[in-house]
């Protein structure tokens, strides 16, 4: 049943030039193409919809045992399943479009040109921007590499603003020495918006069987168990660049998110926690609004990157 | 208006089966009423990060006047072990029916389970009266029987096989189906169990040119069709959601 | 009152030359030095105690709050608050070598001229080894640094190498966007031994104040929470390198040992665990040895690296 | 032998004090017989990773006999909602008894007790009878008069202070302190409460003269002395753990 909730004008932001009922947005893969939450949640209620991980052909994914449940947080290796770009232009995106919401498509590629290539087929396709994913840790080629390295970030990134006229986000990956490198690198070629963080790479072992228990051995881990991670990096990324932060990793609850937006996030992503609780984008959103009100704050912006150090 | 409930529910009654099977009565009044045979619901068990994600359960009887459903479950890990805990009054998270439920169609229908696969086919049994149901059940051993006295109040014939010839024949249901083909005239096979049975039933009905569909497990995060968790390959080359274009399958569609 | 057990043969190991009745360690930090947990433990009974991160001079550690809960792990920020070398060798030492147990000493240094002097300092004291800790990530000098540059790291090893006759254990920072590069470096400087992982870097903030929950800003997580990411790690570096690894990180019971030496860890180490429960480090070699019986395996090296790839 | 144990402890009984605050039986045979006033336990509430840690508590009242020991706690967050949820039977782990525990010197002792401050001061007020025992209690409001019930059968004399004078005298039990001091003859004073409290007591103890410990908090990990999560400054420049050096310290010891 339909969560009924209207979110009041004090949680209203603009990312990067997309403008959001909310702060909230839904992290890659955790929301499907959105409709399929439909049931519990009134999309135009939602900061913005960021579709699953997107590639030029579609993809079957990884085989096998694809997630893993974890202390208080889960491994994935969907291996980026989903049905190519064409697919969601004609056969997603008109549905999705006539839900009064943002739509951002997170994209993947195999190598530069691919990403270019996506941005180009999505130029002019009514989404509201592009997620460009450099981080997704289950894919052999590609993914891991552009994501772990300034140069090539930046070259993925700089191949999508030449080929697009849309807000352009850069998805990190927290798999790195120097998370602050990383976001210079693609604030430099030109992202208008910063979102992480993307999945750890992380690993569980069947000591029946002595076989990793994920079809890929290997598989990205989400949910609360990352949220220190998660805020310490959004801290150390929001305070050296000037382009807006989604702070996401492990995002439950409307004081969660008030942590990331403290810690100097302009908006927020809920993933994980749509497994959970299906009204999650929702709920979230109006634990912040409630917040604010108690605190008789006027709007989000007044507490984003407000954290006072000693 | 959607069919589709995320709902607090309360125990109502839970009773032993066998050493390790559990009967859970939960109060969920928008999913009984709602619920179809071989649809499942996504049991969100503590309100804690431990543990974490729901857990599926195929619902084995709702009641949609009292607003009731019930699930039997195997106490397997660390979710079922909290359930098994559980009293009346106790709370979960009930998010259903999902999925899509099994098609009652034929006049003699035969249903082949095995182990706690018989659940989702409880129900169905009860949906398919008074049609004459023939189950034919597998189990480890005798303490399976309880599954038996379920199935005696909606079936008309019970085959049993046991791994270890503790009740019914020894053997597999798979090795008693060819036998029970030959002897009677079912139109309508439906099985779930573990995946080498579901190929064997399979391929026998395909044989015998009988329509069979099973229902399939796989292991799920969201239940909504969005996380693809749960997918499995189509024999047309393109991917099943279990948890909404399943969990029940034409055998042709998901198993070669 | 102390828990009576006595660890079987199948559970003796030896770690770089260090004879060990079980293959259960101590990490560094959480078991103080060892004498702390005698109500509970017969030290005897443990692998090898790693006391307490010392360093040349004593150190106070950081002021405010030093932990904070997280879901399935903790964050601290103690700061290596220890006694110093001096104090550890004269008041320290002599009743802890009573014990039989190996004591291996983690040493942290602000320089690479210190982790020299530390292991001059240590040599001819009795201890059984070691362990250079390349990784904490709360002294804002040296520490971080040193951990997260296969240059520096290499740097540390050979010059304790050159100063010590004693197995050197070089502990890894997980917070490296190539683990097994690290552990390359540490090897071919010389390590005898790689322990890994140290803690991960992260933040907790109290939305009420608007501060940080740790005194120190952001802290090491542990705990549960990262038993994902450690045992991916010690699994790539395992197959990596020659030398033995010894595993840590959220290991709770003798089953999330048993992923470790899957994995290919060659003994492991329980932290945080002694938190919960402090007779932790032989209840996990119990649970180890039950593993071992029901399985009818002779010995534990009957395990280690044997994970089964597809 | 050893004094410490990690034992696991059943709830026998708990009750409501006030709206927030709650009275915790637990059999725990070993550390009730024994602990000394001033002591804590760390419990381990749920065999869970959530909490993960132990939550440390003062101990009010330990009967050894009876193997059982008192802990009042009030309810602020995750672990202490989880215990006020328990009831007689459920188990808990009890570490313990971990600590120092107060000195018990002076014939004329005074309790000076902050808030939740009041509980480890509540075992030693027993402890110090026959000796005539004052104490002097701070709280918010009226909500906290159940310490005054329960200080009574321990004290002759029984001063109060609220933030709000909804009971006792309106403002700080330092505001009313001078006052008591100028017109009895102490010999002694025991201190726990908020740290600007404690502050100020050993402050005015010390121009008077009066011996003072002061009972400290701090964030705890192992309560055995070996994680340094919860150590503070002592006035000579050395750092003490304040779950094995203390809780409880002379003033002069940790407060300049
Ligand atoms: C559609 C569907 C219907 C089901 N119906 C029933 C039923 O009627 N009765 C019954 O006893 N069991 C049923 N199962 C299996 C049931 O979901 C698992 O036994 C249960 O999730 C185990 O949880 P646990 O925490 O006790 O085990 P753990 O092993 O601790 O669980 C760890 C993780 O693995 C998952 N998991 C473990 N076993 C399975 C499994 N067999 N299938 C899917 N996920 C699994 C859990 O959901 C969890 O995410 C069904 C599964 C599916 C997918
Ligand atoms: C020696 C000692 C004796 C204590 N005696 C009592 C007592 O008799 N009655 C009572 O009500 N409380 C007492 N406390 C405080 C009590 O430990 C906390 O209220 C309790 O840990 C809160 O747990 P929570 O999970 O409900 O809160 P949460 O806020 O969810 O706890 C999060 C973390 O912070 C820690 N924490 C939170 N508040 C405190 C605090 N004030 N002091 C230390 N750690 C804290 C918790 O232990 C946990 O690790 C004592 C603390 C100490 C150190
Ligand atoms: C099942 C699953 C699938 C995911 N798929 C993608 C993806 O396709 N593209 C992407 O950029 N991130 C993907 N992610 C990462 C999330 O978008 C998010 O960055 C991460 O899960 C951390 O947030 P959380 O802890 O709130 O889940 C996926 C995460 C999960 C759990
Ligand atoms: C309170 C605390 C203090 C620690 N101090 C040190 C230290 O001094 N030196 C060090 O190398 N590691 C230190 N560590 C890291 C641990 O040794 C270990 O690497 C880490 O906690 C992961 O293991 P765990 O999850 O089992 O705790 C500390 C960890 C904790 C929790
Ligand atoms: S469980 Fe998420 S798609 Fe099926
Ligand atoms: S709590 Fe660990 S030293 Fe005090």
């Amino acid at each position: 049943m339909q969560c009924r909730w209207e979110a009041k004008k004090s949680l209203a932001v603009n990312i990067a030039g997309i403008a959001m009922k909310t702060p909230v947005m839904v992290a890659s893969g955790t929301f499907g193409f959105g409709l399929e939450f439909e049931d519990f949640v009134d999309l135009s209620q939602v900061g913005a919809v960021v579709v699953k991980g997107t590639t030029l052909l579609p993809r079957a994914g990884n085989s096998g045992r694809r997630i893993a449940e974890t202390p208080a947080g889960m491994l994935n290796c969907i291996g980026l399943e989903n049905p190519g770009v064409e697919e969601f232009l004609t056969a997603i995106l008109p549905e999705l479009s006539r839900r009064d919401v943002p739509v951002i498509v997170n994209i993947s590629g195999n190598t530069v040109e691919e990403y270019g290539e996506l941005a180009a087929c999505l130029e002019g396709s009514g989404v509201a921007g592009l997620e460009v994913n450099i981080s997704c840790p289950n894919v052999k080629q590609g993914g891991i590499a552009f994501g772990t390295c300034p140069d090539s970030a930046a070259a993925v990134v700089r191949m999508v603003k030449a080929n697009s006229t849309l807000p352009v986000i850069a998805k990190l990956s927290p798999n790195v020495t120097d998370i602050v490198l990383m976001a210079k690198a693609v604030e430099g070629a030109g992202a208008d918006a910063i979102s992480l963080i993307n999945t750890l790479l992380g690993m569980a072992i069947d000591i029946h069987s002595w076989k990793p228990v994920l079809g890929n051995t290997v598989g990205g881990l989400s949910g609360p168990a990352v949220k220190p991670v998660a805020l310490r990096m959004v801290w150390q990324v929001a305070r050296a660049v000037a382009v807006p932060v989604i702070g996401m990793g492990g995002i439950m609850t409307g004081e969660d998110a008030v942590e990331f937006l403290l810690a100097g996030a302009a908006a927020v992503s809920v993933g994980t926690a749509n497994f959970i609780d299906p009204t999650a984008p929702v709920s979230v959103a109006a634990g912040i609004q409630t917040y604010l009100e108690q605190r008789r704050l006027n709007h989000v912006n007044d507490i984003v990157g407000q954290l006072i150090l000693a | 208006m959607s069919g589709k409930f995320a709902e607090p529910a309360r125990v109502v009654s839970q009773v032993s089966l066998s050493d390790e099977v559990r009967r859970l009565t939960l109060a969920a009044p928008g999913t009984a009423a709602a619920l179809r045979p071989g649809q499942f619901v996504h049991l969100k068990i503590a309100d804690s990060y431990e543990p974490l994600l729901r857990r599926p359960f195929s619902v084995t009887a709702a009641d949609p006047a009292a607003g009731t459903l019930e699930i039997i479950y195997r106490i397997v890990g660390k979710g079922t072990g909290l359930m098994a805990a559980m009293t009346a009054g106790d709370g979960v998270n009930c998010l259903g029916p999902l999925g899509n439920g099994f098609t009652p169609q034929g006049q003699r229908p035969l249903l082949v389970g095995g182990g706690m696969g018989l659940a989702p086919l409880l129900m169905l049994a009860g949906a398919l009266c008074p049609r004459p149901v023939t189950v034919l059940m597998g189990g480890r051993d005798h303490r399976e029987l309880f599954w038996t006295d379920l199935f005696a109040g909606v079936c008309h014939n019970t085959h049993i096989t046991t791994d270890d010839g503790s009740m019914g024949r020894q053997g597999l249901t798979v090795d008693l189906l060819p036998e029970l083909l030959a002897q009677n005239h079912f139109d309508m096979i439906y099985s779930c169990g573990p995946q080498p049975m579901l190929a064997a039933v399979a391929r026998i009905a395909a044989l015998r040119q009988i329509p069979c569909q099973v229902s399939l497990e796989d292991y799920m995060a969201c239940g909504l069709g969005a996380c693809l968790s749960c997918t499995c390959a189509g024999t047309d080359g393109k991917r099943r959601k279990v948890c909404t274009d399943g969990p029940v399958f034409w055998a042709g569609e998901v198993l070669a």
